[in-house]
């Protein structure tokens, strides 16, 4: 494992954190870390900010991200990577789809190439880094497009070249049934699953025989169309199939 | 152009390359895509009586020289592994792997992968790091003996038993284990993996299994010690990442090869790479099929000369 | 600046780094050379009863994750061996191994190497690639308690037991050496090398041992489960490269640490490199002496949290 | 193991032969392969050729070599190394003293720069690789000097700016004896023990504490000058010390 120091934690919202750390990381959007602190598990973060000094924003959803948003400036934090691919480089009109911890990925994007972005939360309260211009949706309307940011995005699809997106699984399930199949953009997925080693070995975050760490974590929309289990069914720690009740992440 | 098909047992395999038990293999979708990219066939991860979600990562961690791990046998248990099984199309090119704690839980799973429509298993006597499975029963050569005679006896699977490394003599253990088809050779050396600056182990369960191009020499030797004592039917499996090492295998007596940590610097291009690079060797020393090169350098007198 | 002076028994050291046995240890020469270069103290090439010329080259063979040999504990023997160092400067820098088939042998060379003036003896219990000695003694408990017994019954010496990681349990014949000053862990892997062309064996005793990066894994685990067991003082060995690779097996309760292998990748200034590297890691740290580390990651509760 | 083909073997007299071998090997002269071939041990040898193809040329002592010898056009021949330092290029006015096989590593230095060879044998049949102005010497007379090749060489020693010495232990030994300590050359002398690893490891060729495989082979005179055991005692396969009997190697 590499280690590097914290720089600075910056609450976003409630429950939501940016750390930024002093490492010459090399990575590129949408690449992830396997990160560990003592006390808890090792997960995958994305970097929300690739640039040096790069950074992470999550929310604390356990013990990890918990014990992550405890750190101080100057504390170690130790990780694997950069892993995964990352998001195509766009040209003409582009367009960010986020869902939730989603932006954090599609952050790092954001800060290197200019396009729209539409945000999906569950309420107002719940959204975190935005941006100027940013289109807000929120399932309670507090703030925004009261609706799903998939519903604020579909009557705009047609104007983009290119379209990034991460957000929950369901989330992005509903914007590809919802998207016709003649739509003249590029749309570049990320996706997550439960990962355990983040190189492509274990096999706990694959889909259809494809891993996310490996394969992904960014694949196009035709690839995500071919994949049978996507929005269908995840597997939990021990590799066995749960089903999405629809609507739940 | 030679041929590298193979045998193991009554099992005959287009090609010696398999896919070793523990690596992208706990969902059907990658078993399906390891035969498809030249897998000669594929072992599953090791499946108990029930659910285990194994240990809190870090589970793995990457060292020089290969590879620690500490899944902790994560599996969905056998009757999930069946259902997701159901209507798997290559069963035949698939083997079991199988785990438990006394001759019951193996007597039990082996019959049910039997009614699902596989007909061979293999044995996980020797995973190094789970309390009461894996090499704590696989140390002792008369419950392997036990629970190979049960299998044999109640049902007509093929049965593989993968032998662990870390005994005094693995020969013994070999012996005891005789009623097997064949063996697997050999599973992860027990091992830890230390982090200098936390101060903390590598792996969450502290002691990990390694795997990978360190301990190829150690597999090696466990191959040539069984082949030449029993010349039964070996898959080696320890370290394999290139041709060439397959090659070392064969050359001591495993009839087919099994590849996991490779797959960190190869990925699935590994069969082809090892398929070809097989088949180009025999052909430019001169053999016409695998077979010919299958433990010649233990069969008698073979290494005299040095 | 952090001290890195350490004891081992009685035996107070400068610094931790030492030479392992049988590497460029063969020449008083070069015993004094390493001294010189910044060893702690260098530990001799196993010496037996009567002189022995070792197995035919090819006796060492590198492969890409460290070492096998067979060199076959070639020696001149005890009487030679006391003779070239009648005059030696630094007898009580030195360690002499020793190996022997029986307690009788042991007996006779320990008390031989006490009136040469030495004070201290490594039990070579662990060569894993000659017949009569080696681990073929060192893996009978009783045997090993009866040697080290002996040895202490009737000389003054400091004796370190070095173990065989080639057994199912190593703690098990740790608690039988329990009358020695000093574990030292580990010997060779017992391990194979095959030449795909010529198809030979890369070394002319067919068997070897295995040494360098590729065995770390394995030697951290034989530190930690021995430590964890009994608390002893340890000397960690096995495939120390770097600096970093050191402040490992003192983390896992090792107060001292042989060199071997590395020197093919660092030569002679491998002993400045490491005690420097622990120096500065000490000093950045926060620790004031080498002993504040040791074992810290093994003493109770040291690993919760993971 | 490394391994080549035999591209040519030839007999340079009745037990000297040359073995030249395909292989894109690159070494620098007075370095040497550890050798093996089935049915041999693994033996030390000097690259008596450098260029491409190199060659080395030995006698036949004992087993392995006679198993070398064996060796056909085709045949495969295994190989560890190039190991060991190299002679340091010359300036001024160059001499080459050879003793015995010594001249086998020698050869490769005189075929990239110009120098007087002086070349000693017990008889006239032991010579090999003669060249044209060879200064010869044969302890019995039969052909050139009547004596030691170290008495031919020290009435020229004053002429000479790099000097370049291969040969037996007591060669050496009584030319550095009877070479006066203000003699103006630099001395270059490639030593030979018994080699088991050929990397530094063993132990088994060290002189003082300095290993001929990985120090040297090649030392200036001083550094030999300095070792107490040269000359007097060598060991044998097990490391003990066996004395020099005067005259005999
Ligand atoms: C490629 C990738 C990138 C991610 N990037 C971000 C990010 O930038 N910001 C962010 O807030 N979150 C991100 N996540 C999710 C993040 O990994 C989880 O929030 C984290 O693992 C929760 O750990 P915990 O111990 O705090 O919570 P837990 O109590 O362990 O679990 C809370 C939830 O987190 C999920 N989770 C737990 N362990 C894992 C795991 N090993 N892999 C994947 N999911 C897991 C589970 O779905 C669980 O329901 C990413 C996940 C992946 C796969
Ligand atoms: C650096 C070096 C370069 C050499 N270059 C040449 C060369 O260019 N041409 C040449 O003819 N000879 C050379 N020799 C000597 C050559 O290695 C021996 O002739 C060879 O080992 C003999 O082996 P054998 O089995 O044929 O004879 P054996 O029957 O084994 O022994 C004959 C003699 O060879 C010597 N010898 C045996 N094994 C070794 C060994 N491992 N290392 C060193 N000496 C040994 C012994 O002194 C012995 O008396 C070189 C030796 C060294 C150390
Ligand atoms: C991540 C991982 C998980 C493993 N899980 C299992 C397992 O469940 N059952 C088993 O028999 N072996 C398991 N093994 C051992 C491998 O099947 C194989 O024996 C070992 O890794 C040596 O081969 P390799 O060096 O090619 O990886 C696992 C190995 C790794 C690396
Ligand atoms: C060439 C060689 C010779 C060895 N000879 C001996 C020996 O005579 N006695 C002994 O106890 N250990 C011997 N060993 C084992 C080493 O002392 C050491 O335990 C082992 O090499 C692991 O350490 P390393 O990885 O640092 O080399 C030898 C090792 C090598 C490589
Ligand atoms: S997390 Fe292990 S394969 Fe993707
Ligand atoms: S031959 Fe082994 S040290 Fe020189």
């Amino acid at each position: 494992m590499e280690h590097s120091r914290v720089i600075e934690i910056t609450r976003q919202n409630k429950d939501v954190f940016t750390l930024r750390f002093d490492s010459s990381i090399k990575a590129k959007p949408g690449q992830f870390l396997m990160l560990w602190v003592p006390g808890g598990k090792e997960v995958p973060m994305s970097l929300s900010d690739t640039s040096n000094p790069a950074a992470i924003t999550f929310r604390t959803f356990g013990e990890t991200t918990r014990a992550i948003s405890l750190l101080k400036a100057g504390d170690r934090f130790y990780y694997r990577g950069p892993y995964g691919n990352s998001y195509p480089v766009p040209s003409g009109k582009v367009a960010y789809i986020a869902g939730g911890t989603g932006l954090a990925s599609l952050n790092a994007m954001i800060m290197k190439y200019a396009g729209d972005v539409f945000v999906g939360a569950r309420t107002k309260e719940d959204l975190f880094l935005l941006g100027d211009g940013y289109n807000v949706a929120t399932d309670d309307g507090s703030a925004g497009f009261k609706g799903t940011v998939v519903d604020l995005f579909i009557p705009n699809a047609w104007k983009y070249d290119y379209v990034y997106v991460c957000g929950p699984e369901q989330m992005v399930k509903a914007l590809i049934d919802k998207l016709g199949k003649d739509i003249k953009a590029r749309i570049y997925i990320s996706l997550e699953r439960l990962m355990k080693c983040g190189i492509g070995i274990c096999d706990s975050c694959s889909i259809n025989g494809i891993r996310v760490c490996r394969d992904g974590t960014i694949f196009n929309i035709d690839q995500v169309r071919n994949m049978s289990e996507f929005g269908v069914f995840k597997r939990n720690e021990s590799g066995k199939i749960e089903f999405f009740v629809n609507g739940k992440r | 152009m030679a041929s590298i098909s193979t045998r193991i047992g009554t099992f005959s395999i287009e090609n010696p390359v398999l896919l070793a038990s523990g690596i992208l293999d706990e969902t059907s979708g990658s078993i399906l895509r390891s035969l498809r990219e030249g897998a000669g066939a594929a072992v599953t991860k090791s499946i108990g009586v029930t659910e285990r979600k194994g240990y809190s990562t870090p589970v793995i961690s990457e060292i020089k020289t290969g590879l620690l791990n500490a899944v902790g046998l994560s599996n969905p248990g056998i009757e999930n592994f069946v259902e997701e099984y159901k209507n798997f199309p290559e069963k035949r090119k698939v083997v079991v792997s199988i785990f438990g704690g006394n001759v019951e839980e193996f007597s039990i799973l082996a019959r049910r992968v039997e009614q699902a429509g596989f007909d061979k298993v293999e044995l996980n006597l020797s995973c190094p790091h789970v309390k009461g499975v894996g090499s704590e029963v696989g140390q002792d050569p008369e419950l392997v003996e036990e629970i190979i005679a049960e299998i044999k006896g109640h049902t007509s699977l093929q049965v593989w038993a993968k032998l662990s490394p870390n005994v005094t003599d693995l020969v013994a253990l070999a012996k005891a284990a005789q009623k097997a088809d064949a063996y697997v050779l050999i599973n992860t050396l027990r091992a830890i993996g230390v982090e200098i600056y936390s101060r903390k182990f590598s792996l969450s369960n502290v002691v990990g299994g390694y795997s990978g191009p360190g301990i190829k020499p150690v597999a090696l030797r466990a191959v040539y010690d069984v082949y030449k004592e029993t010349q039964k039917d070996i898959v080696g499996v320890g370290g394999i990442t290139t041709w060439e090492d397959a090659v070392e295998f064969f050359l001591l007596g495993a009839r087919a090869i099994e590849v996991g940590t490779a797959f960190i610097y190869e990925d699935y291009p590994i069969y082809s790479k090892i398929n070809k690079g097989l088949s180009d060797y025999l052909d430019s020393e001169g053999f016409s099929r695998l077979d010919d090169i299958v433990g010649v350098m233990v069969k008698d007198g073979a290494f005299k000369g040095h």
